[in-house]
């Protein structure tokens, strides 16, 4: 017996795993039937009674979110009845909902304005009071809730339970007084109650991070993967005017489904604090031509007798700027190969999508310098070495290890993106884009390789890492033919034998949120 | 109102022709690109077609969506047909319109230039060329015309940004002044 | 405020505008000049059929004195840039200015010679100041006729007061000049 | 020592014409290069012109716009369908409110709304055209006189222009750019009393016309510098795609009003002027015709314009009213999705035409079923028509270079885009 059904969406044939709800199959076929409570990642309730479908020989109305695909069915999600039901549900759905919007952070982003503007778009027939109920209830550390405008579709509650495991959320009291509350003696304090947002298809729930600072309608969207630990969930950067204004989870099914951590959301903080946003010689702003000479005369006394010279690569760097660096430590022949990243949070590991490392790429930096045949040592045996070694070319700001008072002692020259950690003693700074500013790759723990794209331009003089690698390979005589990450990624593929088959994807360009349709 | 000429067209460059359609009370023809120079000088020529009145031409970039719901530009190649030249033309005698369009792929976005026939098509053609970089074979002059000699790309492809200048001239006292930032 | 502004783009234009004592002379020869205003219109766009209006029967720039468009660079004194600069239009803007004779004035009319106003885009300037200095900036798209002739007034003040950039300019070398003699 | 003739030349740096040779008085036989804009009083800020000229002939006319290129497609593609108004005023800014018509024509297309539109709406859609199409004449005309030194027609056709921006200022708010149309209608009605004063308007611009007419059509001056310069057969003007005054000048009896009509000009009488020379002088004489023509068909407008609402009553383009909109969630979230998200077009093409200041004035949507166009290009009149330029220009002397820019009227918003 075949494991699949073929069942009849208005007219269109379709064929689906056996078990498949009908909503998400007429998905497959173009038909977006409209629901507020059923989110593919999480159970099914079908409460909010939105996405009503008729099916033939079934004289009443069906949840077409729970109704599972049964082979020949015939379902119809336009015809009178079924219409008829979504109008009027939406109609109740807005009975007690307050004129918000214009002050609504969800606004632009909503699920009830664009189901009712979709499917109802009828004037309000209305005229009674409408119950009202607390505005800014604080919920925990990061979430305010809005009693009036929920809409009671038990998402958040659902991603408490099931994402993060614990109960938080429920309803309390009836009718048109039902009112979503924290669970008694709870408050909405775990890991991933972020993702309560995400889903909330209304501006009930609002991140205490995001409220009021940008409108959603203005952001663009770039996808990207987290570099808060080595899980790499697949994120959006929302930006506007060259900074990052939240970041959102993207939905992969191998990673990180529908979810990311509360944890994850906040690195985007880190993309304009303490940045170095200019090259500097000896403490000193200087421009690049100056720096990198600088760098190069600093160096040149070492290449002769590579053995004197250590590099530093980064697990918390992409693939592109860590093979770089590993080239040029190769082309060097230097004598010691050093891995640098955050040391391990092991309270953080949690089962789900937290791990320990806190490194986005600790696994990509261990394959590229086992490619190019390296032989790499962590970072914090940096002391022991100190003393046969009289220059260092880092990448990143991550130096666990290594006293400060030894550090100046040495030619120290850093690729960093931030000016602090070991930065401020190097004796060569050279500016790097963060994750978000260029394009590139990081694997993550599960060895999967992923894409960054660059949502906006770095700050000053900045440039990506591998390219300031470059620059400084060349000021000292060693020619790496590269222009763009794409060419660093094919010779990459090329050295590294697990990924010879990998592709660089297009670059995205940003997609503006405002004609991208609703999301919620 | 221009059906007879889709079906006068069908019959005699049926191997020359792609498909046809209507849309909004216009009839669209989609020529292949080595057969445009034939058909459009049939079409100008023939006196039941006597197209004698050029309307404009234009590009369509196809990169970010497409009617036919082609996947997204992360996974579609290069070979695959990004750009549409658009001919609109009319006919005063006849009283009918066409649009020509001719599909180009990314790799080469090429095709004969029909400023021969029409002379209006001369700067047209030279704006999607500018706007666009579709290369016009055979054109008289093909220039910039609205940006400059210096500019780099085509700004009405959907992959530059809007907002990229490329600045010829500022002032020497003002701090931000784009063109003495380093160039990346 | 607006007026303001617009001097930090030289370097603390202010301050030496401040050390700049006007003698009765000056002030003789700044109230000629800004009564004698002779315009020098570099219509590009739109705002040049109210430049036309305000030049028209009805609004009368003649009143200010200022009525007589000169084509020619070196015969006058104010450029008024009526619309939206280009980045290809940038350097004949730049030549323009340059082929004026000292002292001379600018009006930015419009937001699009302000700002670039709402064309943000590959082409269009931000403001024609990315340029050369403005002294008085006009907003509106385009400016009614009444704004304009405000800013003419604007203008004339600061004429006046011995405040546009070109007398700025102008005053400063002189300081320069005699500071460099009394070393 | 040198001599008497040396030492003049010294001091005055050149020598005196008695003492030049022949050759030195002969005219240089190669020929000259004179570059002529983009900031010249003719060009209209916006055109350069490289001309090769011998002696005052011009032999090869390099024709250069895009000084003033701000984009419309770029910007178009970044903003909601309605959020285009303000980009078309400002492409033919003379006269801007058929550029609003004509996108809302092409919206509409693309919509399937096209001809739904009510009829007080496309009536008074086409009172502002027509009077956008008198102030364009009037610049028009106006602005080529005072080139050729008729500065008293420019202030009186000024004068006529400027009761027209305050007749138009009261129906939309503002002077020059009105973003007054909107699509499925028009964004508020007439002022009440905006009939008695149109009717006014006219009678006092019939006379005004008189006035002109009879300054220009007998001076000599005018008709030297306009008859026979920039002549246009009419099969070249055909071929070059011209439209318009310039089109009939040369005698092709073609005008979108009338070849392909569309809102509610089938009920309106009008002649079309058809030329026969294809000169400059038969260019100002469409024009000044056009002008009366247009008050023929505001007069009949306004006799035959009926009561009724101004827009479409339909929620997928028409905003809901006010104080529904601030008092209801359903007419909020209305009002909300049409202006941040804009009207939902479905995906689609469509190309409509109106018959603008200067000609057929076309726009080419592609629909991608979002709140924006994803494609929104601009068939400008003024464009094709300066690509003539280069030919109309040749053989004729620097200063007609003149009177034939003006006549073409060329207009560097709606040329350049």
């Amino acid at each position: 017996m075949s494991d699949q059904v073929t069942l009849t969406i208005d007219g269109h044939q379709v064929s689906v795993p056996k078990g498949t709800n009908v909503l998400e199959a007429a998905k497959l076929v173009g038909i977006d039937i409209s629901a507020f409570c059923y989110h593919p990642g999480l159970p099914v309730v079908a409460q909010c009674r939105q996405c009503l479908v008729s099916v033939e020989k079934n004289p009443k109305l069906q949840p077409s979110c729970q109704q599972t695909c049964g082979e020949g069915m015939v379902v119809h999600t336009t015809d009178a009845q079924s219409t008829l039901a979504r109008k009027q549900q939406l109609e109740f759905t807005l009975v007690n909902h307050p004129i918000d919007c214009p002050i609504c952070d969800k606004a632009g982003e909503c699920t009830l304005q664009k189901l009712y503007f979709d499917h109802d778009n009828a004037n309000s027939r209305v005229d009674t009071p409408k119950v009202h109920k607390a505005k800014v209830v604080d919920l925990g550390p990061h979430i305010v809730l809005d009693q009036e405008r929920c809409i009671l579709c038990s998402r958040c509650i659902r991603v408490c339970d099931e994402v993060a495991g614990q109960h938080q959320l429920e309803f309390a009291h009836r009718g048109d007084h039902e009112l979503l509350t924290t669970a008694p003696g709870e408050q909405l304090d775990n890991a991933y109650s972020l993702n309560t947002v995400d889903v909330c298809p209304v501006g009930a729930l609002t991140a205490k991070d995001y409220r009021f600072t940008m409108r959603a309608w203005e952001l663009d969207a770039t996808p990207s993967v987290c570099t808060g630990c080595s899980t790499g969930c697949n994120i959006e950067i929302h930006h506007k005017n060259g900074r990052a204004w939240r970041l959102i989870p993207r939905h992969n099914a191998d990673v990180n489904k529908y979810w990311m951590c509360d944890e994850g959301r906040f690195t985007y903080h880190d993309l304009r604090v303490e940045r170095l946003a200019s090259a500097t010689v000896d403490g000193l702003p200087a421009g690049w031509d100056r720096a990198i000479a600088q760098a190069a005369k600093r160096l040149g006394v070492f290449l002769k007798d590579p053995a004197q010279i250590g590099v530093v690569l980064s697990a918390v760097h992409n693939n592109e700027d860590n093979f770089a660096l590993a080239r040029l430590a190769r082309e060097w022949k230097v004598g010691h190969v050093f891995v640098a990243g955050k040391p391990p949070v092991p309270a953080r590991a949690d089962g789900r999508l937290k791990t320990a490392d806190v490194n986005p790429n600790t696994a990509g930096v261990k394959a590229i310098a086992e490619a190019l045949g390296l032989s790499t040592r962590p970072a914090y045996e940096l002391e022991g070495t100190l003393g046969s070694l009289r220059a260092l070319v880092t990448l990143g700001d991550v130096l666990p290890g290594a006293p400060t008072g030894k550090l100046k002692e040495l030619e120290l020259i850093s690729i960093s993106a931030h000016e602090r950690g070991a930065v401020p003693h190097a004796k060569v700074a050279l500016p790097s884009a963060a994750w978000a500013e260029c394009a590139g790759t990081i694997t993550n723990a599960k060895g999967m390789v992923q894409r960054q794209h660059a949502a906006f331009a770095p700050p000053g003089q900045a440039i990506a890492g591998w390219e300031a690698v470059v620059r400084l390979a060349h000021a000292t005589g060693v020619k790496l033919p590269w222009v763009h990450a794409r060419d660093v990624f094919k010779e990459m593929i090329g050295q590294v034998p697990a990924w010879k088959d990998l592709t660089w994807p297009r670059e995205a360009r940003p997609l503006a949120l405002r004609f991208a349709g609703s999301r919620g | 109102m221009a059906q007879k000429v889709l079906d006068a067209l069908t019959a005699k460059w049926a191997d020359a022709i792609v498909r046809t359609g209507s849309a909004h009370g216009d009839e669209i023809v989609w020529v292949k690109r080595d057969s445009l120079l034939d058909v459009a000088t049939w079409l100008r020529d023939d006196p039941a077609m006597a197209f004698d009145s050029p309307v404009f031409c234009t590009c369509i970039d196809w990169l970010d969506w497409h009617p036919t719901g082609r996947p997204p530009s992360e996974t579609w190649t290069e070979d695959k047909p990004r750009f549409t030249v658009c001919y609109q033309l009319r006919s005063l005698a006849h009283h009918h319109r066409l649009r020509v369009e001719v599909e180009l792929p990314e790799h080469d976005p090429r095709l004969s230039s029909l400023a021969g026939l029409w002379p209006a098509f001369n700067w047209q053609e030279r704006e999607t060329f500018d706007m666009y970089g579709i290369r016009f074979d055979g054109h008289p002059d093909l220039r910039r015309i609205y940006m400059y000699e210096e500019f780099i790309g085509y700004p009405l492809r959907k992959d530059y940004p809007k907002e990229k200048r490329q600045p010829l001239v500022r002032r020497d006292d003002l701090i931000d002044a784009p063109h003495k930032a380093e160039h990346k | 405020m607006g007026l303001e502004l617009t001097t930090t783009r030289l370097e603390n234009a202010a301050e030496w505008a401040k050390l700049a004592k006007q003698s009765i002379l000056d002030k003789a020869t700044n109230w000629g000049r800004k009564f004698s205003l002779f315009t020098y219109p570099f219509v590009t766009a739109c705002c040049g059929m109210e430049f036309m209006s305000v030049a028209g029967p009805k609004y009368d720039i003649a009143r200010f004195g200022a009525e007589f468009p000169r084509f020619s660079p070196r015969q006058s004194d104010l450029l008024m840039i009526v619309g939206t600069i280009t980045e290809k239009q940038g350097p004949a803007l730049k030549r323009v200015f340059d082929q004026m004779a000292e002292p001379k004035w600018v009006i930015a009319f419009g937001v699009c010679a302000s700002t670039g106003g709402f064309y943000q885009n590959y082409s269009a300037m931000p403001g024609a100041d990315q340029v050369i200095p403005v002294d008085v900036y006009i907003p509106g798209c385009p400016p009614r006729p009444e704004q304009v002739l405000d800013a003419l007034i604007m203008l004339m003040d600061r004429i006046q007061a011995g405040r546009g950039h070109s007398q700025v300019r102008t005053k400063r070398e002189q300081l320069v000049a005699t500071a460099n003699d009394s070393e | 020592m040198p001599d008497q003739s040396t030492l003049k030349q010294l001091v005055l740096g050149r020598k005196d014409v008695q003492d030049l040779s022949d050759e030195e008085h002969a005219l240089p036989p190669d020929l000259m290069t004179v570059n002529m804009g983009p900031s010249h009083p003719a060009m209209h800020g916006t055109v350069r012109i490289v001309l090769t000229v011998d002696g005052e002939k011009i032999v090869k006319g390099d024709v250069q716009p895009g000084y003033l290129h701000r984009c419309f497609e770029k910007e178009s593609e970044h903003a909601t369908y309605t959020q285009v108004f303000p980009y078309t005023d400002r492409l033919n800014y003379v006269s801007p409110m058929i550029n609003n018509c004509g996108w809302a024509m092409a919206v509409e297309k693309v919509l399937g709304i096209y001809g739904k539109v009510p009829k007080r709406a496309e009536y008074i859609r086409v009172i502002v055209s027509e009077m956008s199409r008198m102030t364009d004449h009037l610049t028009c005309i106006g602005a080529s006189a005072m080139e050729l030194g008729a500065f008293t027609a420019f202030l009186y056709f000024l004068k006529a222009r400027e009761w027209l921006y305050e007749l138009l200022e009261t129906v939309s708010g503002a002077r020059l750019t009105h973003s007054y149309v909107r699509v499925g209608g028009v964004s508020k009605d007439l002022p009440a009393g905006f009939d008695a004063s149109l009717t006014n308007c006219l009678e006092r611009i019939d006379g005004v016309i008189a006035e002109v007419e009879g300054l220009l059509n007998n001076n000599k001056i005018f008709y030297d510098r306009m008859s026979g310069i920039g002549a246009m057969t009419k099969a070249d003007a055909i071929a070059s795609g011209c439209v318009g005054p310039i089109a009939r000048a040369c005698g092709v009896d073609y005008d979108v009003r009338r070849d392909y009509p569309y809102s509610v000009y089938p009920e309106l009488e009008f002649d079309v002027p058809v030329g026969t020379s294809g000169d400059c002088l038969d260019r100002y004489l469409v024009r000044v015709e056009e002008l009366k023509q247009c008050i023929r068909i505001l007069r009949q407008c306004l006799k035959q314009i009926p009561a009724g609402p101004i827009m479409i009553d339909d929620h997928r383009v028409a905003l809901p009213p006010k104080t529904d909109a601030y008092n209801t969630i359903e007419s909020m979230i209305r009002h909300f999705k049409h202006i941040m998200d804009g009207i939902r077009v479905p995906a689609g093409e469509a190309y409509a035409f109106v018959e603008g200041g200067n000609g057929e004035l076309g726009f080419f949507i592609v629909a991608d079923g979002t709140g924006r166009p994803y494609k929104a290009y601009c068939r400008s009149p003024s464009f094709v028509h300066l690509s003539t330029s280069e030919q109309l220009i040749k053989g004729h002397l620097i200063a007609d270079v003149v009177p034939i820019f003006g006549m073409i009227n060329m207009i560097g918003g709606e040329c350049d885009k």
